[in-house]
């Protein structure tokens, strides 16, 4: 390891060397992740639709910096990003947007529906708002169990003017449920800035009306998010209520796979690639390892993301008979103690 | 609490005593609703349930789009829910988390979870609630893939349905109408809990069938007495579930009656009766001798005029006239 | 007139004896009709179900003080008060609850779907929280007509946890909609006490998550409720945008025609009728007219509500088979011009 | 903007002239909803309405249910508003306002005022958006009195449907697929605006009658040919409007053909296919001489990967296999 040559920022001793490298690398494996997505559609090897992450990358992997495997993360349409952060493998990514049974939904999720029981990660979401309850039930469900968990809900500043942001609030505040809201505040929702349609430019501001606790972070920054994150998961998982994290970011691509961003300049595009979350992190972690290293890190992740396509596209077809299975869940066995017996 | 093995009691009370049963057995369950605490549920039927399961029994704000989702996240992660919509009407603000989330969870996520929620729904009128407050719905939920429905008619169903619906892996509607909440019936603890999905002969006759669930099955009965008397034997069959249908037990009847009746106090347009119907006729059309008569509400709103109401809904006079309507092509 | 003996506060003032007397008069029309409407439940005579304002008066009274005809007005469930303070006839809302054809709504709405148009009364309504949207819309058309006009939308601070008071009041908001928004505080939810489900004890706390100026005020005390009103009406009505006001209120008796009661104390409710608006109005209009006419004032009202009621029972029967008609309202004749033609 | 009497153009686009017409000509027409302006809306259709009138195009916060209930209040104060709802999916979000609220206004204020809102909903599946963004839902909407249905299949209908719905003082559900924005097709500016209700005889056949709506008339129409190749000619009938429903078009079909095929694209159970053929089995059930069957979406959630996808939504030979089976009883 490389002598550290200036002084490092208090976040980045809060994280320590071993932290920065590994968010680094799980910043690129997003990054290169949503690229490779980005590809296969202009090529047309996917169907449907995507959203992707670039540009927001220090949110989830700084989110996630904080949180144990046993907690729970409810993400949004927006969601390749919080299920890497959270442990998921690419291929198996990979396999459900391809529609592939090896998928982690057997293709059927897709993009906007991918949940990971085994990873707590309880599913990104086609309807913009439609986590912010669920999470909020995750959270009831820890304080039910008694045990120390916590439980992230991802969400878009659009979707804070869902009734569902404000009757979950409520609810999360008025049960001292332990539930991270973290809003990724990128300005937009599709091409409607935010500004334009609440009466504040900040979504933080709307916490107080339920008496929770917010803060905002400069999103574009890993090390930032991971700090802040640290605290207010101990926080929250100390029983101390919920809270919200606002992440002011910015999507560097347009909403959705066709987006001609219309309604934003390429001025404020490129101003806001000057933050790039990656060459942010790349930098914190040069001053842990060398140049040299970083490259490997690199060409590492790309042939990982490169490696988990071609054994995804290797899967096998979803499209079969079984495509009709599994609408229902089979009944319990388990039947409640006394007289009741199952026929 | 111990209850006896054989007993007269109140269909409301029946609700309770399942609800009794399952919570105090498996620490795994919750309910949630608005007003369940010390008011004891709008109809009554929570009780002091909230004073002997406090942390379970969770009354809530008047949310109750964020309510179904709150027990969608806690289905997922490992607890049965019951929910109190206080009138089924008010579920028309759940809808997305019912539709989009709570029924295609277990499917669109490759059968690793699935949300085991019980949404009970007071449903119904002739009670001069008016329309926002009088309303049968289920007709909305026919088409939900991933979704059950559950509608009890007896004192017996109810408890031994609400029991199997909670632990059904599925998110199941379960519908009460107000007006069998002070009925009174036989409960019998010994009762054998099947799986939903069972019709029940409510009453054997050879000339017609009547298909019907929930408050209609008793409308059904006072019709059926009503044709006896006229020497006309109706069938009738309670479908008690909805989704999914006991299709073989209305066929097996009408085969033998080759008449079909069926009777909802729910919209008729795409209702009970229109799937009871299409199935019949896909799968036994040579056997059927008569006209087909669907009785159920017509396309009008349901006023809150209690006279105007009873105009409305249907009622036993509907059910005789279209059963002796089957008998003849006039 | 009597000479006045002790100095006007600055609200009577303001409010003058005409307005005081007829605010006395319109208080006690709701509350004597109120209490009418118990008594038939009590004996059978109606059927479904209501929920009486008595104890609340102060509020719809007061804040019909400020409004216009023109004004439009959005009710609750508990709305027969607002009906009556915004002109509605105690003949016609008994018919409507009775179920008569002479009904507002031909006995199709009762007590839950009054809607009186030609007092631009756009309905009680059954839904908690469903008025709210309403009253914004009426808002956007105020505004899209470029007129001077407001919306005037009560709620319960029950109804402030449904999703639609969080989307509504950040649409009126962004769109500075000359919408007032009036949150009957009565601390109940049915049985629910709002610092039980919320996070705060004020629904004024929340406007300020929207850029909302938010007032409280003593909702037992119509001249309070009206001098606020009608400082908050002419700011909204000038085009400052959309307002809310808090009035700190209570109903004397129970949610519903059966409600035992078993969640509050009856020390409380003692505390509370102890502010009684019917008893400070009429000692605010004592100040102008002599007892006598006080006494006077009230036998007229009585008489006036069961010459009403009596009125209401003799109107039709609505079982009739029109029960079934007028479910669609008829087809436009006009359509665009141009080459659109109608077959 | 002037347009050419006749001209071919795509269904897109049909969509959009009726706005632009109805919103150039009648100050007291506002369209509503997400990303409507520099967008152009999710599927293209407002492209530019919002440059040309400003006021009264308006993009909304994403908040379904408040925009249906502003809705709402703007119809009932002497506007017609017209809403887009992204997806179709979504309106589950807005129920509590179409359902309690704008379908019920009429009738229960005792029809001193009504709601002429139209709410356009991209429907439909086949392009690998999974669960949450190919439903196709209007088997919910069937039982809500008040409310009408359409569901147009070709660019004349969609312009024409569209500006009648507009005019209709009713809440009118205008049902759009996915699919078809891109079809071309002919307008003839002169076509004579009818009101709601009729359908349309897309093909003239003896041996079957074959029932569909907005996309599956293509698929219904692709089938046809198909048949005629194996010597079996269907009538498909384009139901245009699904409430009300122009049952009589039907039943004189089936009068002369004797077999019925609903095809639809939403669920069988409680959906358009069960209704057509309910009333049909009412009216006309001797003339009917062979199986009927219907044709849909069985029960399962729409997967995401298209291949799947395929196996679940229904295709042309289902309509082929659905034909021929009506024309024997094995
Ligand atoms: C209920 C619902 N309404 C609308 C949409 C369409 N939609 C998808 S993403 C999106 C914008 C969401 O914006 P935001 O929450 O800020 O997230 P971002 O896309 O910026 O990450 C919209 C309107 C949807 N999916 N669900
Ligand atoms: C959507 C919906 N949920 C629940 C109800 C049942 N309900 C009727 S009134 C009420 C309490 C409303 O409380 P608040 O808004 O404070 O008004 P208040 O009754 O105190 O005047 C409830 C829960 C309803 N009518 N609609
Ligand atoms: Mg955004
Ligand atoms: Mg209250």
């Amino acid at each position: 390891m490389r002598q550290k040559i200036k002084p490092v920022e208090a976040a980045l001793a809060a994280a320590g060397a071993l932290n920065v490298v590994e968010m680094y690398k799980k910043a690129l494996t997003i990054r290169y992740f949503e690229e490779k997505v980005d590809w296969l559609f202009g090529r047309g090897k996917l169907g449907g639709t995507t959203h992707l992450c670039i540009g927001q990358e220090a949110v989830p992997v700084g989110v996630a910096s904080a949180l144990r495997a046993d907690d729970y993360m409810v993400s949004t349409h927006r969601g390749h990003g919080h299920l890497i952060a959270k442990g998921g493998e690419p291929a198996r990514i990979f396999a459900e947007l391809l529609g592939k049974s090896e998928g982690y939904c057997k293709g059927r999720g897709g993009t906007q529906h991918l949940c990971v029981m085994g990873l707590n990660f309880l599913g990104t979401n086609g309807i913009t708002g439609g986590g912010i309850p669920i999470a909020t039930g995750a959270g009831l469900s820890i304080k039910l169990s008694g045990d120390d968990r916590v439980a992230v809900c991802f969400f878009g500043e659009g979707a804070s003017n869902q009734g569902t942001f404000h009757e979950s609030l409520n609810m999360a505040s008025v049960w001292k449920l332990p539930v991270v809201y973290v809003c990724e505040n990128n300005m937009y929702a599709m091409s409607t800035r935010f500004a334009r349609i609440s009466a504040s430019d900040d979504v933080a501001a709307r916490a107080g009306a339920y008496g929770i606790e917010a803060a905002i972070v400069d999103g574009m920054d890993a090390l930032k998010v991971a700090e802040l994150a640290g605290k207010v998961v101990g926080r929250v998982r100390a029983g101390g209520g919920p809270a919200l994290i606002e992440a002011k970011t910015y999507r560097f691509c347009g909403h959705s796979k066709s987006d001609p961003r219309t309604y934003r300049t390429r001025e404020e595009e490129e101003m806001w690639k000057g933050k790039d979350p990656i060459k942010r992190l790349a930098a914190a972690a040069a001053e842990f390892i060398p140049g040299s290293e970083i490259e490997g890190i690199k060409r590492g992740v790309l042939a990982m993301i490169e490696d988990a396509y071609d054994a995804a596209e290797k899967g096998s077809d979803s499209s079969t008979d079984a495509a009709l299975d599994g609408v229902y869940a089979k009944r319990e066995d388990i039947v409640p103690q006394g007289n009741i017996q199952s026929a | 609490m111990e209850y006896m093995q054989r007993e007269k009691i109140s269909y409301r009370k029946a609700i309770y005593r399942a609800l009794d049963r399952v919570l105090g057995s498996d620490e795994k369950v919750v309910f949630m609703g608005e007003d369940i605490s010390e008011y004891g549920g709008a109809f009554g039927v929570s009780a002091d349930l909230y004073r002997r399961y406090p942390s379970r029994v969770i009354s809530t704000p008047i949310s109750e789009g964020s309510v179904a989702g709150a027990a969608v996240g806690l289905s997922m992660t490992g607890y049965r829910v019951i929910v109190e919509i206080m009138f089924m009407d008010f579920i028309t603000l759940a809808m997305d988390q019912i539709i989009n989330h709570a029924a295609n969870i277990h499917y669109m996520y490759g059968g690793q979870v699935s949300c085991p929620i019980v949404i009970r729904a007071p449903a119904g009128g002739y009670r001069g609630y008016g329309p926002s407050h009088s309303k049968t719905l289920e007709g909305l939920f026919l088409g939900i893939p991933g979704l059950k429905i559950v509608a009890p008619s007896t004192v017996q169903d109810a408890w031994g349905a609400l029991i199997s619906a909670i632990y059904d892996n599925n998110p199941v509607l379960f519908i009460e109408h107000k007006l069998l909440y002070n009925m009174e019936g036989e409960i019998d603890l010994d009762y054998k809990i099947g799986p939903i999905g069972r019709a029940r002969i409510a009453r054997e006759g050879a000339d017609v069938t009547v298909v019907s669930h929930s408050y209609g099955t008793h409308l059904s009965m006072r019709a059926a007495q009503e044709l006896s008397a006229q020497g006309i034997e109706a069938e009738v069959i309670d479908l008690v579930s909805l989704k999914p249908l006991d299709i073989g037990a209305v066929a097996a009847s009408v085969e033998k009656t080759g008449r079909l009746v069926t009777v909802e106090e729910g919209d008729l347009s795409g209702g009970v009766g229109a799937e009871v119907v299409s199935r019949v006729v896909e799968d036994c059309l040579p056997y059927i001798d008569g006209r087909i008569v669907r009785v159920g509400k017509p396309d009008v709103p349901i006023p809150a005029s209690i006279m105007a109401e009873s105009r409305v809904l249907p009622g036993v006079d509907d059910i005789v006239d279209a059963a002796k309507r089957t008998l003849s092509w006039e």
